[in-house]
């Protein structure tokens, strides 16, 4: 049905994509597996017509094909979910799904009944119920990666690409994505389907072609492979047990962090909690629960609605996230891309950002010297791959980007960091480096709260587990209690859920 | 149009941060208090549709007369044919406007930019290049160029060798004659068409330390006592605006007590004001 | 009974709570909040001010800034702006003038004549801007340069008067008792309205304004929108002309200095987000008039003429301070 | 010897290659290109252009608005923009003069006052986009009426003479040959080089053009950041302002109109990008001398002043054009 031969691709000097070949047919779920930065997304980029393939030849349906645009594209019976999401923020779901095709009535006035029916008819297939009326930037993270799935769905594709639709879905919701993916299936379309998460790819997918730096490694079915197998291809090499153990939790430790209350401004529950010098807290909870605004509500960058907070045990105010720095709070966002980098900067000056005490001449001006060598201390420490400290992190992959926001705090005298979502579309390899070096901070004394949608992550890291409900804390379990069960329990509305 | 007896005076001015429009306000509030008048002043700031706008708001509050100094002399003709459906009286100051005017006061715009120009062109001993630092193209500016050219024309010796806009604002008239001045290396006068392009003219000259004469139109005080000092600055045909609005106030007034021969146009002289009168005047 | 009435009450705080709802979440609340508030304000200071002769006056000297607005909407939602509005008003004015006076051509091609230049100086900025990848501020900026100077260049710097009669209608005719501008104006943001909430193009221009990106993804021709956007300002500009050149009986080449900024006020005071992709063509109206009253107001107390910027400033600061948690 | 040769030539080659690779990526390289352009156009057009007088006229001329453009810079590259320079240029100096004359106080309180009105200026603006979250297009837009209404209110309209003759040291004053205004803006320049570059603030007004949200979360002082660059727009508009009332020796209301579009225009011919975190303060130097010549040179050349506005504008846009690739 669709057939990629030596598939090439340039980014100016850079090839990323070396001769790949790929061949998906009808009513089968195809699995693109790849490290970070192996060009699954510039791969589906080019069957879409959204970039353009420096060689190579595209075949649909038996015949050669070349796409100029994302429309021709579809014209051909391609959709395609982006891995960053498209949505328009203040359009509603409807708008947002019938963007630039809109039904027209006869006098070529947008047809809003049509398209309200038809999308809610799209939705009820995914078993999600959302509000139409309302800028999609007021749906929870879910719901919009839901619109952007039945936006997909919307084409009527014959070749559906699915760029990491899961990365922000529970597994419920997965769960009601894999059931339509089958009918879909079953309907004879094919599916190629991305994603960092190995145990979906033996639930849901039929074959499976992996990349490696820009280089087809192997295709193969899933019947033929297993997990180890797959790292193995992707990353070049076996991973040993990703979650390094857990030392014996020390009672005794110093309180560094004390939350007495916190509420979000939009309601909710009143949440408090305590933080041990060198444990992880985890911070469980289906995603849009409220994790990333408690703690920026608690470091100042959000409006909370009350918020009293200890450090040290001394009561603290703080306004905005430089008075967290000051007491030796600091984060590491969700959003590499968003929030935690300036992508136009050179790794040494993402590290240095908030870093200037360290390397001043004088009172007033940077010591560039040390600046350099502090910074390429730092990025030895966290083993961040690049040409040099002078490089522009636009240019690193998605893991060693994420390595040089984690870079930023090695030169503080930190206390606590909080990381939310620190292993979000990162590859098997980087996450176990990550891992091993969140261990080592809190060998170090750091105490560290590690937001987490990915429940085997929560469980293998944590020493205790909060879990989040409806914009606040409804639990709190450590011990034997830290298992998928009993934090499914307390994150969903209290029944029991059974979790693959 | 009054419902209570007292008289409402309306003036709208193109402009109000020039001194020449700011004395001519003041000599109005005068004259409106010993009569027992009240006063609205409005600045169309070069605007003409503010102008008309202002024209408007001014009819809402029943005025009496209104008392005119155009932006543009056609544009703001709608503006006078509503005050004239409203019974209003209407003089014209300054330069005049388009439409049933009752009566337009003004200077002479033509004879000041000939007597200006005619002054530096005999101060030249009829000899040398001069330019002209025009202004913003209404009317009275465009005269005073006109008068100018006349003049210079009168005088064989004399070539006009550039004209540059200095919008009457005295640091735009700053960079244009220094950038004159480079240029015409033989450059001997300088024609400004009012005395805020002169005094940036006059600092420009001096900066250069060349022998540049400079003559204008106005007779702002600033200007006059620039001519007073001594210096490149020789010479500027003074308007009288407080007697432009006091004869502008007089006509409307008369028109008002239902006179019926009020003169159309009453023309207000030009006086040349040089190094020997400067000490004397003042508007 | 007391059945009823209680149902009635229910209703009734149901519709309370609606309004209320409403008021909180519309993007529309703030800026008639600011109008009812202004506007009482003006009637309290002035006898003058609350006239149906007055507020016709106000909505016609609104009429220009108000069409002008229109288009600057559009440009706006798109992330954009367009500093050449005034300049290009101007220019298409004089022309239409100068086509009509000095070669005697007939009233119907002068129009036309200012449309074409309005469409093709808007067609310009479009193109630089979405082809030409260069910040709408600064081709904007360029542009105003060279709309005035071709104005100035046309006309000579000489006004350019005598137009015919009928030309004076668009201006300060009045159909009954409602000025011609005041229709005209309607008209356009009853267009624009249906246009920016009823097709297609609408959704595109905001989505573009949302997130470019997404919608280039999403298969939105961004740049024919953009270019759209800026030709539609282009237009709006001229047709604004068209009520200025008869309010004026004459081209201006030196008109509508600093018009857009009032233009970009009236967008802004209306609710729009400056950086684009929120904002509802009913808020610029509101915007316009109520900068209208603040002039005319601020006119009719008597306040100093200086002591009016002063003041218009700092309100205009006040509005947006107020505004910006609801945007 | 051979040997020798060939090591030369190697070296020189080496060394073309890493001129033309600077060219190729400097942000300074085109703005340079385009000064070079224009001069050599000039010297071609006018003998005049190409005189050690005329060379330090045009950097004089350039002074005022070359030193509002350094504010600019920083409020640009933060991301903002800052629409009220001129009209706080204005204010500044009106108010500087007017205590000096009217009120008879020493020359160093005249300064302090400039630089005080600037300061508190810049303060207000950066308040009202940093803690009020208002878009600076509107805040600075606002001020800017409300600065050049204080200015006119404070002055009755009258420019205020009579200033003591030492002020005009600063507007034609020399050192040696070269003209204080033009020390005066070089001085500026090289303090703001130093602190771009060399100082950990520098680095935050680049980050928070590149990445504001990332930059607060990673712990930078955000908000102060912006009071801070708008704070600095607001002092050399005051440092501005003494250049201009030592050019013009009086204090003008309505002097510097229209000077913020100038200092935009000088920051982004020079190189930085309108929407922050890229550009060089070098750059904007360059930026306000091609402005300059342009202005010069024209009026060298005599082109009639309407047709110069038509060529200003063209030959912004093409050089914004041709750079917007090395951007
Ligand atoms: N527009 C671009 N310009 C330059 N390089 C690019 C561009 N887009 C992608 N790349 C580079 O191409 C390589 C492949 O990227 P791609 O997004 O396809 O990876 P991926 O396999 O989807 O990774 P991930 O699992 O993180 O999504 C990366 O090294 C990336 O940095
Ligand atoms: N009821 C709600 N009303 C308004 N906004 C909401 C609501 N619920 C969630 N959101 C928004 O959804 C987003 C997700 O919330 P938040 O990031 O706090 O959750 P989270 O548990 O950290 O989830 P994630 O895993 O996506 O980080 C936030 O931007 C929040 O403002
Ligand atoms: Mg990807
Ligand atoms: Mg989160």
């Amino acid at each position: 049905m669709l057939e990629m031969k030596d598939i090439r691709k340039s980014f100016g000097r850079i090839e990323v994509l070396h001769g790949v070949d790929l061949q998906v047919n009808a009513g089968e779920v195809h699995a693109l597996l790849g490290e970070n930065g192996a060009g699954k997304s510039t791969l589906m980029k080019i069957v879409s017509g959204i970039i353009q393939p420096s060689s190579g030849t595209i075949i649909v349906d038996g015949s050669e094909r070349h796409f100029a645009n994302y429309d021709e594209a579809i014209a051909a019976g391609i959709g395609i979910v982006f891995q960053e999401f498209s949505l328009i923020p203040y359009l509603n779901a409807v708008e947002n799904m019938f963007l630039a095709r809109e039904m027209k009535t006869s006098l070529g006035l947008l047809d809003r009944k049509a398209m309200r029916q038809r999308a809610a008819a799209i939705l009820r297939k995914l078993e999600v119920d959302l509000p139409l009326d309302v800028p999609v930037a007021r749906l929870s993270v879910a719901e919009q990666q839901f619109v952007e799935i039945a936006k997909a769905l919307s084409l009527d594709a014959r070749i559906l690409v699915l760029d990491e639709p899961t990365a922000t879905l529970t597994p419920v919701e997965v769960e009601h994505l894999f059931k339509v993916m089958r009918e879909l299936r079953a309907a004879g379309v094919a599916i190629v389907f991305i994603s960092h998460h190995l145990e979906e790819i033996f639930e849901i997918c039929d074959r499976i072609t992996v990349l490696r730096d820009g280089e087809q490694v192997g295709s193969c079915t899933v019947a033929e492979t297993d997990i180890d197998q797959l790292v193995e291809m992707m990353v070049g090499r076996r991973i040993e047990n990703s979650f390094p153990p857990k030392p014996a939790a020390d009672p005794g430790a110093n309180v560094v962090l004390e939350v007495e209350e916190v509420q979000l401004r939009r309601g909710g529950p009143v949440s408090s909690f305590q933080l041990r010098a060198g444990e992880i807290l985890g911070f469980a909870g289906l995603v849009g629960s409220g994790r990333t605004e408690t703690v920026l509500s608690i470091l100042g960058a959000y409006p909370a609605a009350r918020c009293k907070v200890r450090v040290d045990g001394v009561e603290k105010r703080l306004r905005d996230p430089a008075d967290g720095l000051a007491h030796g709070i600091g984060l590491l966002p969700e959003s590499r891309k968003e929030q935690g980098l300036v992508t136009e900067f050179s790794i040494l000056q993402n590290v240095s950002l908030n870093n200037y005490g360290k390397y001043r001449q004088g009172h007033w001006f940077i010591d560039f010297k040390k600046e350099l060598a502090c910074t390429e201390d730092a990025m030895s420490q966290v083993r961040v791959k690049a040409q040099g400290p002078r490089a522009r992190v636009d240019t690193l992959s998605g893991g060693n980007q994420q390595k040089v926001v984690i870079a930023r705090w090695l030169n503080h005298d930190m206390q606590i960091l909080i990381f939310d979502e620190p292993t979000r579309g990162i590859d098997v390899g980087a996450k176990a480096e990550i891992y091993q070096l969140m261990r080592d901070f809190t060998a170090r004394g750091y105490a560290i709260i590690m937001i987490s949608s990915e429940l085997p992550e929560v469980i293998g890291m944590s020493d205790r587990v909060c879990v989040f409900r409806s914009g606040g804390i409804v639990a709190t379990v450590q011990g034997s209690a830290i298992n998928s069960e009993e934090i499914m329990t307390h994150a969903t509305t209290g029944r029991v859920q059974h979790v693959a | 149009a009054a419902q209570d007896d007292q008289l409402k005076i309306g003036m709208t001015f193109q402009e109000m941060n020039n001194p020449y429009f700011v004395s001519m306000q003041e000599a109005l509030n005068e004259a409106a208090a010993s009569i027992g008048a009240e006063v609205i002043v409005t600045d169309a700031g070069h605007d003409v549709a503010k102008q008309i706008s202002d024209v408007e708001d001014m009819l809402q509050q029943d005025i009496d007369i209104l008392l005119l100094n155009p932006t543009d002399s056609a544009g703001v003709e709608a503006a006078v044919r509503m005050a004239k459906d409203q019974g209003v009286v209407v003089v014209a100051v300054d330069a005049n406007a388009n439409g049933p005017v009752d009566s337009f006061v003004g200077s002479k715009n033509r004879d000041a930019g000939y007597q200006s120009c005619n002054y530096l062109a005999e101060a030249l001993g009829g000899q040398g290049e001069v330019a002209i630092l025009d202004g913003i193209p209404v009317v009275p500016i465009l005269e005073r160029v006109e008068g100018c050219k006349e003049a210079l024309a009168e005088h064989e010796g004399i070539t006009l060798v550039d004209t540059q806009n200095g919008r009457q604002d005295r640091s735009v008239a700053l960079g244009v004659v220094e950038n004159m001045i480079q240029s015409h290396p033989n450059l001997a006068g300088i024609f400004s068409v009012n005395d805020g392009g002169a005094m940036g003219a006059l600092a420009a000259i001096q900066g250069s330390g060349r022998d540049i004469k400079l003559t204008s139109v106005d007779g702002a005080p600033e200007a006059v006592q620039a001519i007073a000092d001594g210096g490149p600055f020789i010479e500027t045909t003074a308007q009288f605006p407080r007697d432009q609005i006091r004869v502008g106030l007089g006509m409307a007034l008369a028109q008002h007590w239902g006179a019926s021969v009020v003169p159309k146009e009453v023309p207000i002289d030009v006086q040349v004001v040089d190094a020997e009168s400067a000490a004397d005047f003042s508007w | 009974m007391s059945h009823d009435a209680n149902l009635d009450a229910a209703s009734a705080g149901r519709g309370r709570r609606a309004a209320l709802d409403w008021l909180l979440h519309s993007p529309l609340a703030l800026p008639l909040v600011g109008l009812i508030v202004v506007s009482v304000l003006m009637g309290f200071a002035s006898d003058n001010f609350f006239t149906v002769d007055n507020i016709l006056n106000v909505l016609r000297q609104v009429s220009v800034v108000g069409i002008l607005a229109v288009g600057m909407t559009f440009v706006i939602l798109t992330g954009g702006i367009d500093l050449s509005v005034g300049a290009v008003m101007a220019l298409a004015g004089t022309m239409a003038a100068g086509i009509m006076v000095n070669m005697g051509l007939p009233g119907g091609i002068g129009l036309l004549t200012a449309l074409l230049v309005g469409l093709g100086l808007g067609l310009f900025n479009g193109f630089m801007v979405a082809w030409g990848k260069m910040p709408s501020i600064i081709v904007t900026l360029a542009t105003m340069g060279i709309a005035r100077g071709l104005g100035l260049i046309y006309s000579g710097g000489y006004p350019i008067s005598g137009l015919p009669g009928w030309v004076s209608w668009f201006g300060v005719g009045r159909v009954g008792i409602i000025p011609v501008p005041v229709i005209i104006m309607l008209v356009i943001y009853a267009v624009a309205w249906v246009v920016l909430q009823r097709t297609p193009f609408g959704r595109h221009v905001y989505a573009i304004g949302g997130n470019e990106t997404a919608a280039r993804l999403s298969g939105v021709r961004t740049r024919s929108v953009k270019l759209a956007v800026f030709a539609i300002s282009g237009v709006t500009a001229a047709l604004a002309s068209v009520v200025l050149t008869g309010r004026l009986m004459s081209g201006q080449p030196n008109a509508g200095v600093g018009f857009e900024l009032d233009a970009i006020a009236a967008v802004v005071l209306g609710g729009t987000a400056i950086a684009g992709g929120r904002g509802l063509i009913l808020g610029t109206l509101i915007g316009a008039v109520l900068l209208g009253i603040l002039n005319n107001g601020l006119n009719l107390v008597g306040i100093n003429p200086y002591m009016q910027d002063v003041i218009k400033g700092l309100i205009i600061l006040l509005a947006i301070y107020i505004g910006r948690e609801w945007r």
